[in-house]
């Protein structure tokens, strides 16, 4: 009897299967945006509001606008868990619907598809994480990786560091503490940090944090008090951020001289700390808030009419607001790609060239209805990140404030490390296709 | 009645030794094997690509962890290092000598992988059970951390990953974005074929009744005159192997790049989930356990799309944990031999058919 | 009672197998104290004792299982301080065990062909196609493993796991798992343990089989004192770990010790 | 030569010129000892009585501490939300041995192993269906948790205690003491020694099993929620807390299986070895030695005492 059940059941499993496989093909009269998102699995409270905020934005555009030029956006969220193989099975799963663009919300996704980006003409847009190199326009045509690189995000900390110590001639002989996830994420900014110490005279003391470790790091803090580093600067993801402002906290370590990277600077990465974190300083490219007409209209078009997953005391904070960014890049790119090519219903060639002609100035955002939110952001044909400044938020025990002007990369140090970088990728991937698109360019 | 032996007489020993010794079983065969190799022209990408190609390389590591675990009765958890092993050695090998064909790296990967594997089965004379699992979790964490720290590993590349670079076979590309699936597909089904019926010969012979002996009784088959530190590490670096082709093929015939968590702990227990969902001790056991296990999630996710249902992504993955869970309890429970057995009675009805017994 | 040629005079030949002065303990615990006594080639040697007398841990100590902390064993004129299990079995010593130790998961067949493990030395590359010398060996080795099938009348249960097979029939294929080994000297612990009275009629008829058929030598542990009479040569007697008596069987039925030990009268 | 410096005697150096260091290293390493030996409490208490291997004590910790913070933060009383928590891990052990142990009674281990993961994968879906991915701060005022620390300016340095970690230390050596007289003093827990004993044993003394496996699971459902509360109070409470099961698992292989004390010990001695290991050695290879020490720290005292600390020897008879 059991065996005759476990038949009949494998058997509807495998009929759901097939029809699952071959329902892919539909009919294209909507311009489709696939959203890798990933509320599940041990990174899922940064991805979360990510995923809300990139949902909720898209979505608005269609409540409002009826999506972009006329033509309504199909947002689809394919589930990855911030894990490689469901990224690459979500890749599988939309190649073929005509997807404008994807963003894989995992450095270890963007790594898988960066290669396949070429081949299946989809571009990627991997905003501020990813392959650094993938900046470099000539060697990766279909990857986008703007406002910054890890390396522009650690120049703009050493400099505001330079800063607050009253010049970078003060940086000699001082002590900075890089504590970051051991994955290629955390590791990336190393190699820049160590020219800067050696271009201006401080140490570098390294605290490592396994991904199996994130929520303990009782030996790195220990280490950091040994050490008595001046400043802290922090590459943490997921539930290692709000740990290791706990743990800096309560070994008493000033949390005015900590600082993270845009990826460590979310409302629920200090929340955790409580008052104690008070102080704690982050990166930050994408507003504060909800004063701003665009975000009020996603609260009118969208969160209070129920199409929103966000809870009510999460909407607009930190990463919510980066991922309205995330996808404001996107509908310009769309926009952009319908005035290239005229068509309305765009995919993902035509929405390479729209990301290549990107230019969000102070202005542009305005219109939007960002005024003063982004970073102005300008991609290029040979430079597919564009740099852009980022400014330095403090957390003073509730909530994230603004205490910084828009700092500026060191670029000239950034350059050099990029070009190298992108040169050895080429190099080691052998047969890596030369560049054949030809440069798109704004009518 | 299409199922019956009778009439089919052996006539001498090798033909009896044979490992399908009934006509049909070998029908069926040639015909799972046809459609197989016909797949491809069904031209959907993504049924090789996400499925068939992932699936039929955890399948060739289940059958890695299968003769460790479930033949040689020594558990082991750290599958995803092996592969690990397998992938780096085969990365390493192809950057240092790129003139050699790839399809030789990866098979050579997997003694680079044997060797490791080796050595942390050593502990295995001393340990057993659950004890020697986490012997082998020490292994797992431990070449882990090798793989992020070790840069000399990855080429120093500042990503941190591996990346594949392409390779071709007589002019055809088979590694890297621009290998079509087909290519890749083929590729991995030889090795799979390939590697199957070598698995099959092995555990069919003498070194597999030792292996199966050293599970059963260890005491009894060291009293026999089987040595059982030799059995036990043979097993181990066998394991290793598969395991470490499987891990040079999912990076170069699949993923196309990998970070070291491809190799984390998760990957361990699913592969251990297929062959004991699968069933212990029996290669279509393998099969039957990366199909329900790879397969079953992918399967779930987008049956709610196809029926017209609109879930939210994360909710379907939440009703797939869920579903898979107690999928995982429901089978155990019908038979905790595993679904290989499932197969064997069922066989056996039908050859008795329609008779009971 | 055997036919009394067999008796003193196969006694009075080769010696296969010596024990000198053996002692074992097991922290602190003495299981077998400064026993000696000999096997000669193709004798049937019995070794009986009230429970707990040390008699199996005696078997362990002569395959290599256990190492005596003194005394020495010679076998084949070689004397060995420590001898691993695999080494005894190489040299020819075989057994079966008080509580079946088959391989529950395998059919009898192959049980049967693991205990030809050690004659089959095919290499692991000719393993792998099974094909050639590989495929030769397989086959040369089943025959021989279907003499002993034929030999122990088991031939219906070829193709079952042996764990399904019951308690009676378990012994003979262990039995001819210690027979495919082709030993010169054959261990049995408790051959007819838990059997009635007509399967212990055939186990003995097996027993005597191997002996004049194959010229093997056996050792035996058995509490039915019926069958111990009746297919030994010599018996040797051990109470509480130490040899009480050594003798033909006819002698040990008249000794005072080993009757004390029986009816547990003190000592 | 410098190498051999380093490792032989620059560490030790360092322990003697910042006193204040090595004490706070000890005591970092004993708080996470005692941590990890509250979730391999869970594992021991599951497998002295019903003899599974339970994997799914991880996911119980995360799946108990976010119903806590849930049913807190959906407005209930911070004692209520106790209660019902403790409710639901009741729930949760009635479930599992109805639905999972009482049709897989008597198979294999490996098979009841393999079915904790089953178990894990449904509380993972189940958890994250229900209270969302997101992670949860653990309101330790409600629970009337310690905050801050008691600071020592002593041994030339610092040498600070965090308050949560002392009573995380206090609960666990209560809930120690508290099990020990459980299974020594009252008729049930004796039932469950018996059950450990042997299953035949205790049915021939009239206990249910199933009574029995009920309890079990639901205590360590409470030691759970315990571990929970504290991992959650010292990061925050998500999906990521899972992880920290596999610390256990060096544990019990130090401490045995089915040794309460040894867990205790097991988890100290982990705690201890791999926090020193990674201050002191743990720069020498650039860090991050915490991931792997602990196991290899049980791989090489398995090579010495297969049977754990405080297992019997093992003698092998046929």
């Amino acid at each position: 009897m059991k065996a005759r059940h476990l038949f009949v059941g494998l058997a509807c499993a495998a009929l759901l299967g097939a029809a699952a496989l071959t329902g892919v093909a539909q009919a294209q009269d909507k311009i489709f945006v696939p959203l890798f998102t990933y509320r599940t699995g041990p990174f899922a409270n940064s991805g979360i509001p990510i995923a809300n905020g990139m949902h909720d934005y898209l979505t608005m555009l269609n409540e409002r606008d009826g999506g972009i030029g006329g033509v309504k956006l199909d947002v689809e969220e394919c589930e990855t868990g911030y894990d490689t193989k469901k990224g690459v099975e979500c890749w599988e799963s939309i190649k073929d619907k005509h997807p404008t663009v994807v963003n894989p919300f995992s450095t270890g996704i963007t790594l898988q598809l960066i290669p396949k980006a070429a081949v299946d003409k989809i571009p990627i847009l991997s905003m501020a994480y990813g392959l650094s190199a993938s900046a470099v326009g000539k060697d990766f045509p279909w990857v986008f990786n703007p406002p910054a690189t890890y390396w522009d995000g650690m120049s703009m900390i050493i400099r505001y560091i330079a800063g607050k110590e009253g010049g970078f001639a003060k940086l000699k002989g001082k002590k900075i503490g890089f504590i970051y996830l051991d994955a290629g994420y955390g590791r990336e900014p190393i190699p820049l940090l160590k020219d800067l110490a050696k271009d201006y005279g401080f140490d570098v003391k390294l605290y490592p944090v396994a991904g199996k470790e994130m929520q303990d790091q009782s030996s790195q803090w220990l280490s950091v008090r040994r050490d008595r580093p001046n400043w802290m600067i922090m590459w943490g993801w997921g539930a290692m951020n709000p740990t290791a402002v706990k743990r800096a906290a309560e070994n008493g370590y000033p949390m005015d001289h900590f600082i993270g990277v845009w990826w460590s600077g979310s409302d629920d990465d200090a929340r955790g700390g409580g008052t104690q974190a008070k102080g704690y300083l982050a990166l930050n490219f994408s507003g504060l808030g909800s004063n701003y007409p665009a975000i009020q209209d996603i609260k009118k078009y969208v969160v209070d009419k129920g199409k929103s997953q966000v809870e009510k005391d999460k909407f607009a904070d930190t990463f919510y607001n980066r991922g309205v960014f995330n996808t404001a890049m996107v509908a310009e790119a769309i926009r952009n790609a319908q005035k290239i090519t005229g068509k309305k219903v765009v995919d993902g060639a035509d929405v390479r060239k729209g990301l290549e002609t990107l230019n969000m100035t102070a202005a542009r955002w305005k219109e939007l209805g960002f005024p003063d939110f982004g970073t102005a952001i300008h991609v290029t044909c040979d430079d597919h990140n564009g740099h852009s400044p980022a400014y330095m938020q403090q957390w003073d025990g509730k909530e994230w404030h603004r205490v910084s002007d828009w700092i500026e990369p060191m670029k000239d140090k950034v350059m050099p490390l990029l070009d190298a970088a992108a040169a050895d990728y080429v190099k080691k991937n052998a047969g890596w296709p030369k560049r054949s698109e030809a440069c798109a360019k704004l009518p | 009645m299409l199922y019956r032996e009778a009439g089919q007489f052996k006539t001498d020993y090798a033909s009896d030794q044979a490992i399908f010794p009934i006509l049909q079983d070998r029908i069926g065969l040639a015909v799972i094997l046809a459609v197989a190799i016909l797949l491809p022209f069904a031209n959907n990408d993504f049924l090789t690509n996400a499925v068939m190609i992932p699936f039929m390389i955890f399948t060739l590591a289940a059958i890695g962890l299968n003769l460790l675990t479930g033949y040689t009765g020594l558990l082991s958890l750290g599958t995803g290092a092996f592969m690990g092993v397998g992938a780096y050695a085969c990365y390493k090998l192809t950057s240092i000598f790129p003139n050699v064909n790839i399809l030789i790296w990866v098979l050579c990967s997997g003694f680079f992988a044997a060797a490791v594997g080796t050595v942390f089965g050593l502990p295995s004379l001393r340990i057993k059970g659950f004890y020697l699992a986490i012997a082998t979790l020490a292994a797992q964490f431990f070449l882990e951390w090798c793989f992020i720290r070790v840069s000399w590993l990855y080429n120093y590349n500042i990503s941190g990953a591996i990346e594949v670079p392409q390779r071709t076979l007589f002019g055809i590309i088979v590694t890297g974005p621009r290998a079509t699936a087909e290519t890749r597909y083929y590729i991995v089904l030889g090795f799979l074929v390939l590697m199957t019926w070598a698995a099959s010969n092995v555990v069919h012979g003498r070194i597999g009744r030792s292996w199966m002996a050293v599970r059963d009784m260890d005491i009894a088959a060291e009293l026999m005159g089987i040595r059982l530190l030799p059995t036990k590490l043979l097993a181990f670096a066998v394991s290793s192997f598969y395991c470490g082709v499987a891990g040079a093929l999912m990076v170069f015939l699949w993923y196309g790049g990998a970070e070291p968590t491809v190799f984390n702990i998760n990957q361990s227990f699913t592969i251990l989930f297929m062959i004991i969902i699968g069933g212990l001790g029996s290669l279509l056991g393998a099969y039957l356990g990366a199909a329900l296990i790879f397969i079953l999630p992918i399967v779930l996710r987008f049956a709610p799309e196809v029926l017209g249902l609109h879930i939210h992504a994360a909710t379907v993955e939440h009703i797939t944990y869920i579903t898979t869970g107690v999928l995982i309890i429901f089978f155990l429970i019908a038979e905790p031999a595993g679904l290989a057995r499932l197969w064997q009675v069922g066989k056996q009805k039908l050859r008795v058919w329609p008779f009971p017994y | 009672m055997r036919a009394p040629t067999n008796g003193p005079d196969v006694a009075a030949g080769d010696v296969l197998l010596a024990v000198e002065n053996v002692s074992l303990s097991f922290g602190g615990v003495r299981a077998v104290s400064d026993v000696s006594f000999d096997i000669r080639k193709g004798e049937i040697r019995a070794i009986i004792g009230p429970n707990g007398a040390g008699k199996t841990s005696m078997l362990n100590v002569i395959n290599g299982f256990y190492h005596p902390q003194e005394g020495r064993i010679t076998f084949k004129g070689q004397t060995r301080p420590k001898m691993r299990p695999y080494e005894a079995a190489d040299g020819g010593i075989a057994r079966t065990f008080q509580n079946v130790a088959l391989f529950r998961g395998m059919t009898a067949l192959d049980n049967i062909m693991a205990g030809r493990s050690l004659k089959m030395n095919k290499s692991f590359f000719w393993q792998l196609l099974r094909y050639g010398p590989a495929m030769q060996e397989e086959v040369e080795h089943r025959a021989r493993v279907e003499e002993i099938i034929d030999f122990l009348k088991i031939q219906e249960i070829r193709r079952i796991p042996v764990g399904r097979l019951p308690y009676g029939l378990q012994k003979r294929v262990e039995l001819g798992r210690a027979l495919a080994m082709e030993p010169e000297l054959l261990l049995l612990d408790e051959p007819m343990a838990g059997m009635n009275l007509e399967e212990k009629e055939d186990m003995s008829r097996f027993i005597l089989d191997v002996n004049d058929h194959y010229g093997t030598t056996i050792a035996l542990i058995e509490h039915d004192m019926g069958v111990v009479m009746d297919l030994s040569d010599r018996v040797v007697v051990l109470d509480h770990g130490e040899k009480i008596a050594d003798g033909t069987p006819d002698e040990i039925k008249s000794n005072q010790a080993v009757i004390d030990a029986y009816l547990g009268v003190a000592h | 030569m410098h190498m051999l410096y380093m490792i032989f005697i620059d560490p030790f150096m360092q322990m003697a010129q910042a006193p204040d260091l090595f004490a706070q290293t000890l005591w970092d390493g004993l708080v996470a000892g005692v941590l990890y030996a509250l979730i391999a409490l869970g594992f021991v208490l599951i497998f002295k009585a019903s003899g599974v291997f339970n994997f799914a004590q991880g996911i119980m910790v995360v799946f108990a501490a976010l119903t806590l913070v849930g049913l807190h933060d959906a407005g209930l009383n911070a004692f209520l939300a106790l209660a019902l928590t403790i409710g639901v891990m009741f729930i949760l052990a009635f479930t599992v041995e109805r639905a999972v142990l009482r049709p897989l009674v008597n198979q294999p281990d490996i098979i009841l192993f393999m079915a904790t993961f089953g178990i894990t994968y449904v509380l993972i879906g189940f958890g994250e269906y229900v209270f969302g991915g997101d992670p949860k701060v653990m309101p330790t005022d409600a629970f009337y948790l310690p905050k801050g620390a008691i600071t020592y300016h002593t041994l030339g340095g610092m040498v600070q205690f965090q308050k949560l970690d002392i009573a995380a230390a206090i609960v666990a050596s209560i809930m120690v003491a508290g099990l020990a007289v459980f299974f020594s003093k009252t008729r049930i827990g004796r039932a469950l020694r018996a059950v450990a004993d042997s299953h035949e044993a205790a049915l021939s003394v009239g206990i249910s099993l199933e009574q029995i496996w009920v309890i079990v699971w639901f205590a360590a459902g409470l030691v759970a929620l315990v571990t929970g509360i504290f991992w959650g109070a010292r990061s925050d409470v998500s999906f990521a807390l899972e992880v920290i099961a596999l610390k256990a698992l060096p544990v019990l292989i130090l401490g045995g299986f089915t040794s309460v004390p040894g867990a205790i010990v097991g988890g100290l001695i982990i705690g201890l070895g791999e926090k020193l290991f990674e201050f002191y050695w743990g720069p020498l290879m650039g860090g991050g030695t915490d991931a792997w020490f602990a196991y290899v720290i049980a791989l090489v005292f398995l090579l010495f005492r297969p049977q754990g600390l405080f297992g019997e020897k093992i003698i092998e008879r046929i």
